[in-house]
């Protein structure tokens, strides 16, 4: 039991991503407003990226950046690799959410709300 | 919305945000920064200009077309940028073994493409937010 | 004959037909003449390269070719030899009648343009299942045959029609996909789909049961065995005669042909015992006998009597191939003879009674004998062969079966034949004896209206008003034959038929 | 012309270029869109013809293709054999719908709009040829992203409010997807440290046994993630809304090749990234195997209930991606030489391709041409459109699986697979869909040929050439494929060996 939450602590930063995951997949499935889903989404999004990032961090290291000195030896690099691509994530997340934008902008101007069920309802009655 | 002092402080702040966008962008091999983070600065100028003023004058200073134009060309120096290589004997997107020149590590020409491709990214990124933006506004404009 | 010309003339009795189809779609939209003669050409080169083929087939000999592989290991092949001689003799026999007849019979329906293609495609399509060389090539043909066959039977597009295409089409698809099963497993369990290599599969094992329920239900669907029978009384009937007569007369065979290479080949007669299997197919078998007769009692339509007679016949087909004795067996592959010959006539002289007085109901038959003696003549025939009576084909393929039986020590099995012929007795003689002897409707009516019209129909009555020639020739062959396969007991199909029995059991 | 090493690369790259520059083009010569989409494409199928020749004959491809030749850590893309097999279905069924979408779009989209479609039409190729090809799985992200977000925009550029709520309803969940998997792919890299599929493939079996825990719940994560995205019951909820209601020729394109590619990742990480060791430890590929068979049951059930034909196609897709699923559930880790399933499975890809999107077609031309969409009003249409309706009982005789069509072919291989690896049930499963699919797919022809027309007085609008050439040549296809599928196979059994080896 200890080392259970030992670990968890010492793992502090998985736990917080996942919890951050479950937050964001839960509101995005059980909110019917679209806009929380697309916030949601980006919980979700966050929460991977902060796990991504936290994956490359190296205790005590310096920002992997090329100087035309040298480096002195034994100093450690933070791994560049997940934070570019979580550049790239980011940027992917942002045209997702931009495109989820301009379609509950359509979406408003069509069914005059921004709410799932709503819309449901509507679709239900117009069939 | 008519707020001198929005407007004003707007048109003063607007020219440096710009100028800091570009040089993350043009600085992006030397230091964080590149494409993507210039980009969206240099385009949030944009945003920030169109709010303060209204659509019009926004579109005025970058037109919808000369966006998605701007949009393509980044794109193009991308691609060109990795198909130079190609012609060249290496790899697709192949940098000094395709025989760029490297320069002075450091210094602002130096790299090889990797610049270019910057300053191609910073293009798209930047027009792609003007595109959205106004995509965005042009939904709700056309409502009222 | 030199190996590569009977190879020709096999490959050439499937694919000419099938050739065909494609040649007189296209004339038929030009012209109903041609049509009808490149269809009756067709009929008949196929039957001349099938004869063709006799001396090959007597002799023993059994040539294979395969054409081409589909997947590694599955091969679309053909075989020839005695059992399948046998078989693409009948069929393209009776199918050169039922051309014949349909030339008239088609001219005043609709949509000759579709019959004619159809019937070619299903004539090449059968005589593919039965020169398959494998069962995948059987199943392939199966299911083409199966399916263009819808199209004979919509064709009249009635409500009823289309009621009993769709059921048709369902159960004809489930069939096929239970065959398709069967193929499956019969190829994982013994490498190799091809027919005459002996049993495929040598033991007993749950995915052995697997395959043969799925043959049982495949090629079941298609005899029409109980309680698999559901789609034939409805699609047989609504079809027009021609093709009625193919449904019951050919296209039943293809599903005991089906049987009897998956008791000989996918199996052995030592598995089937030993499971037990051929005592399930017999007990199915039993109860197809007496409950076709038995409803085809009821029946009012005469086309729809009929049908019901073809479950039950197939019964005794059925029936014939779970006894493992070569008189049984003779007479099992005698009856596929029989039947089709007789059945063919049935539905021949009913489709002609029909084309020409628009009468549908037995009731209604009362007399009609006296206006269309010939066809009633062919149809009475038939019938009494059906029934058993001597000295009629029908008698011999029963007569051979039975002697099969007791010597097999299944007498009950005789009791049930015997049974069942009462039963075609009642159902067939109500049919026959009114025709002849009894007083038509229009007599009855006219008695109580009114003395000088009573007169008038007198004369119609005894004005003989029988179809064409085209119509009735057919049927006069094949009642002829019918007499004489019955009379003299060593005529060709009896021959084939042993001979055919004795290479089955020498182990294919 | 450059070495055939470099086509892979051209073929994206060029792909997502004239993506971006058909914007430009619609502004300054509106009328060059669709040639050059149709150039595009075109060149395209021809190198990834050239592509599987190479792969096949000769050995250009052994070597992966190292983005900027950063040789074991940048970008590889790698061809083998189930890549260059996607990228020749992706492009030879896009060119297709390509060309038969210029007549439908006339009808089913305003002007304004038209030469965006081209712009997302061929990025979804690129981005889906991308797929295919890369081998690295943050690359594989990016371009999944790429085809979800094109996959939506093709959706909703008909702007009507189904297709946006549809739309919506797809980009949640393919988002839901998205994360899903890259939370699988933040584990793999934390146990491995790689992104390429091969060497996290060397890694991970050596980590087995360290964090078996971790590679579970990235197992698990991906199938989710896959599933998802490529409909897999029961994470399908999007797709028959999504389907149904884009034009056309978007809905050919997404039940057709999109879901597939999908499928095609999942098994490129399943088997390259995951060792065997873990697949034998876990169950993963019977819970696949089940969840395939109940898309398979409910789809079909779902189908037949449906008044709205297109509905009726979109439910029947998800039925039909339950067999691609079915191949590899079927696929025994403890007996890997019984490949036939899986081959089965990558065969009903090309073949479920081929027969969707022409059905899909099919819809489309009777939309076009009689603006008819639900089933009971086909009623004797078939004396009007004749030939749409002949191909479409070939399309149904393949969904059903009649022999000499494509979809017997690979229904064929599956149940034969099923019977290898002792799981003749499934044999049933096959055989119980093919039923319900010859009860929905067979009235509808049947009625359009044989009943009563309910039109008399409906003017039927000519269909055009450029619409009736794609769906004739697709019906020929599946003929093809159903009686000569042997060069398919052979490179399908050569991926299933390299991809199990």
């Amino acid at each position: 039991m200890m080392e259970t939450i030992e670990s968890l602590l010492h793992n502090y930063y998985y736990f917080i991503a996942v919890v951050l995951f479950v937050i964001g997949f839960h509101t995005m499935l059980t909110h019917s407003n679209l806009i929380k889903k697309v916030i949601a989404m980006n919980i979700m999004d966050t929460s991977v990226f902060l796990l991504f990032v936290t994956i490359g961090y190296v205790q005590g290291g310096r920002p992997p950046i090329m100087d035309a000195v040298t480096p002195p030896a034994g100093v450690d690099y933070i791994n560049p690799l997940p934070s570019a691509l979580i550049l790239t994530g980011i940027i992917v997340a942002i045209s997702v959410t931009a495109y989820a934008l301009s379609l509950i902008v359509k979406i408003y101007k069509f069914y005059g709300t921004i709410d799932a069920d709503e819309i449901a309802e509507i679709r239900g009655r117009e069939e | 919305m008519e707020d001198q002092i929005v407007r004003m402080i707007c048109r003063v702040i607007v020219p440096f945000i710009q100028i800091y966008g570009m040089f993350i962008i043009i600085f992006g091999h030397l230091s964080p920064g590149g494409g993507f983070a210039g980009g969206a600065i240099a385009g949030a100028s944009m945003v920030l200009f169109a709010l303060s003023f209204n659509l019009q004058a926004g579109s005025k200073k970058i037109s919808e077309e000369s966006a998605s134009l701007l949009e393509s060309g980044g794109a193009l120096v991308f691609v060109l940028a990795g198909v130079v290589a190609l012609v060249l004997g290496a790899n697709y997107l192949t940098n000094l073994e395709a025989g760029f020149p490297a320069g002075t590590p450091g210094r602002l020409f130096s790299a090889g493409v990797i610049p270019v491709i910057t300053l191609g990214l910073g293009l798209k990124v930047t027009s792609s937010i003007v595109t959205l933006f106004y995509h965005l506004i042009g939904g709700e404009e056309e409502e009222h | 004959m030199e190996e590569q010309l009977v190879t020709a003339i096999m490959m050439f009795v499937i694919v000419f037909p099938l050739f065909m189809t494609a040649v007189i779609m296209y004339v038929g939209q030009q012209s109903e003449r041609l049509c009808n003669a490149l269809s009756l050409a067709t009929a008949a080169a196929t039957f001349l390269a099938v004869l063709a083929l006799y001396p090959e087939a007597v002799g023993g000999s059994v040539v294979e070719y395969d054409l081409f592989e589909v997947l590694p290991d599955l091969a679309v092949s053909f075989r020839l030899d005695i059992l399948s001689y046998n078989l693409i003799l009948l069929s393209s026999f009776i199918w050169l009648l039922a051309t014949i007849y349909s030339i008239d019979y088609m001219a005043h329906e609709h949509g000759g343009e579709r019959f004619y293609p159809v019937l070619m495609f299903t004539l090449g399509s059968c005589l593919g299942i039965f020169l398959a060389g494998d069962f995948f090539t059987l199943f392939i043909f199966f299911e083409l045959m199966s399916l263009i066959a819808y199209i004979l039977v919509i064709h009249e597009e009635t409500p009823d029609a289309l009621k009993a295409g769709y059921k048709y089409l369902v159960v004809t698809i489930l069939g096929g996909l239970a065959i398709f099963l069967g193929v499956i497993i019969c190829f994982e369990l013994g490498g190799s789909v091809s027919i005459g290599e002996g049993p495929l599969i040598d033991e007993v094992s749950p995915l052995a049961t697997m395959a043969f329920f799925s043959f049982l239900i495949g090629f079941g669907i298609k005899a029409g065995m109980f309680p698999l029978h559901v789609w034939l009384p409805d699609a047989h009937p609504v079809a027009p005669s021609p093709a009625s007569a193919l449904l019951s007369g050919i296209m039943l065979k293809t599903g005991a042909y089906g049987l009897l290479r998956m008791i000989f080949d996918v199996f052995s007669v030592e598995i089937m015992q030993q499971a037990n299997w051929n005592l399930i197919m017999a007990i199915l078998a039993v109860i197809t006998i007496i409950l076709g007769s038995a409803v085809a009692l009821t029946q009012e339509d005469i086309k729809r009597r009929l049908a019901y007679s073809s479950v039950g016949q197939m019964g005794y087909v059925v029936l014939g191939m779970t006894v493992f004795n070569e008189q049984v067996l003779t007479g099992d592959i005698f009856h596929i003879f029989s039947h089709a010959i007789m059945k063919s006539t049935l539905f021949l002289a009913a489709g002609a009674i029909i084309w020409k007085t628009h009468k549908r109901k037995i009731s209604e038959m009362a007399g009609l004998g006296r206006q269309m003696p010939v066809t009633f003549s062919c149809f009475a025939v038939a019938a009494l062969a059906m029934i058993g009576i001597p000295p009629l084909n029908g008698f011999l393929s029963k007569w051979t079966l039975s002697l099969g039986f007791l010597e097999g020590g299944f007498a009950v099995y005789v009791l049930v034949l015997l049974i069942s012929s009462m039963l075609n007795a009642m159902y067939y003689l109500p049919i026959i004896i009114p025709a002849f002897l009894g007083e038509r409707e229009e007599e009855k009516s006219g008695d109580k209206e009114g003395e000088e019209e009573d007169w008038e129909d007198e004369a119609i009555v005894f004005n003989v008003d029988e179809a064409t020639f085209r119509m009735v020739a057919p049927m006069v062959v094949l009642a002829v034959c019918t007499l004489v396969f019955g009379i003299f007991p060593a005529n060709i199909p009896f021959d084939l038929s042993r001979l055919a029995a004795e290479f089955l059991l020498l182990g294919g | 012309m450059p070495a055939i090493e470099h086509y892979p690369i051209i073929m994206v790259a060029g792909l997502l270029l004239l993506a971006f520059i058909m914007p430009l083009l619609y502004i300054w010569k509106r009328n060059w869109c669709e040639p050059v989409a149709i150039f595009a494409i075109s060149v395209a199928l021809v190198m990834s013809l050239c592509i599987i020749y190479e792969v096949v004959q000769g050995d250009a491809f052994e070597e992966g293709y190292w983005m900027g030749g950063w040789e074991h850590f940048g970008i590889e893309f790698k061809a083998d054999y189930l890549s260059s097999y996607m990228l020749a279905v992706i492009h030879g069924v896009g060119l297709l719908i390509l060309i038969y979408g210029i007549g439908d779009l006339k009808k089913e989209l305003v002007e304004k709009v038209r030469g965006w479609y081209y712009t997302l039409y061929l990025l979804l190729m690129g981005a889906m040829s991308g797929m295919a090809l890369t081998n690295d799985l943050f690359n594989l992200f990016v371009f999944m992203e790429i085809v979800a977000i094109s996959a939506c925009a093709i959706i909703s550029i008909k702007e009507d409010r189904e297709c946006l709520e549809a739309s919506f309803k797809y980009l949640i969940l393919s988002a839901m997807g998205t994360g899903c998997y890259l939370l699988s792919v933040a584990m793999i890299y934390m146990i491995t440290g790689y992104m390429n599929l091969d060497m996290v493939g060397e890694t991970m079996a050596l980590g087995v046994g360290e964090y078996p825990l971790n590679i579970l719940v990235a197992m698990s994560l991906m199938v989710v993630s896959f599933g998802v995205k490529s409909a897999l019951f029961p994470l399908h909820v999007w797709l028959p809304d999504a389907h149904a209601s884009a034009p056309s020729p978007s809905s050919a394109v997404l039940s057709g090749l999109v879901i597939k590619i999908y499928a095609v990742a999942l098994v490129h990480i399943l088997f390259r990234a995951f060792p065997m060791e873990i697949l034998k430890e876990v169950p993963m590929t019977d819970i696949i195997l089940w969840m395939s068979t109940l898309g398979i049951i409910f789809g079909s059930i779902f189908a037949m209930v449906q008044e709205n034909f297109k509905k009726m196609l979109a439910y029947s897709s998800i039925a039909q991606i339950g067999y691609v699923f079915m191949g590899i559930g079927l696929f025994d880790p403890e007996r890997p030489e019984e490949t036939e399933a899986l081959v089965g499975g990558l065969l009903h890809i090309l073949n479920h391709a081929v027969m969707k999107s022409m059905l899909f077609m099919i819809a489309g031309i009777i939309i076009y041409s009689a603006g008819l969409k639900k089933i009971r009003d086909f009623d004797g249409i078939g004396n009007r459109l004749k030939w749409p309706m002949y191909i479409f009982i070939i399309g149904s005789a393949s969904m059903v699986g009649i022999p000499i069509t494509g979809g017997f072919m690979s229904k064929l291989h599956l149940a034969q697979g099923a019977i290898a690896v002792d799981m003749p049930f499934f044999v049933m499963v096959i055989i119980a869909s093919s039923l319900l699919n010859a009860i929905y797919y067979m009235p509808i022809f049947i009625n359009a040929f044989l009943s009563e027309s309910k039109h008399e007085n409906v003017t039927f609008k000519p269909v055009p050439g450029s619409m009736m050439i794609p769906v004739v040549i697709l019906g020929g296809l599946v003929l093809l494929f159903g009686i000569y599928p042997a060069p398919v196979i052979g490179v399908l059994e050569s991926a299933v060996e390299s991809l199990i080896q």
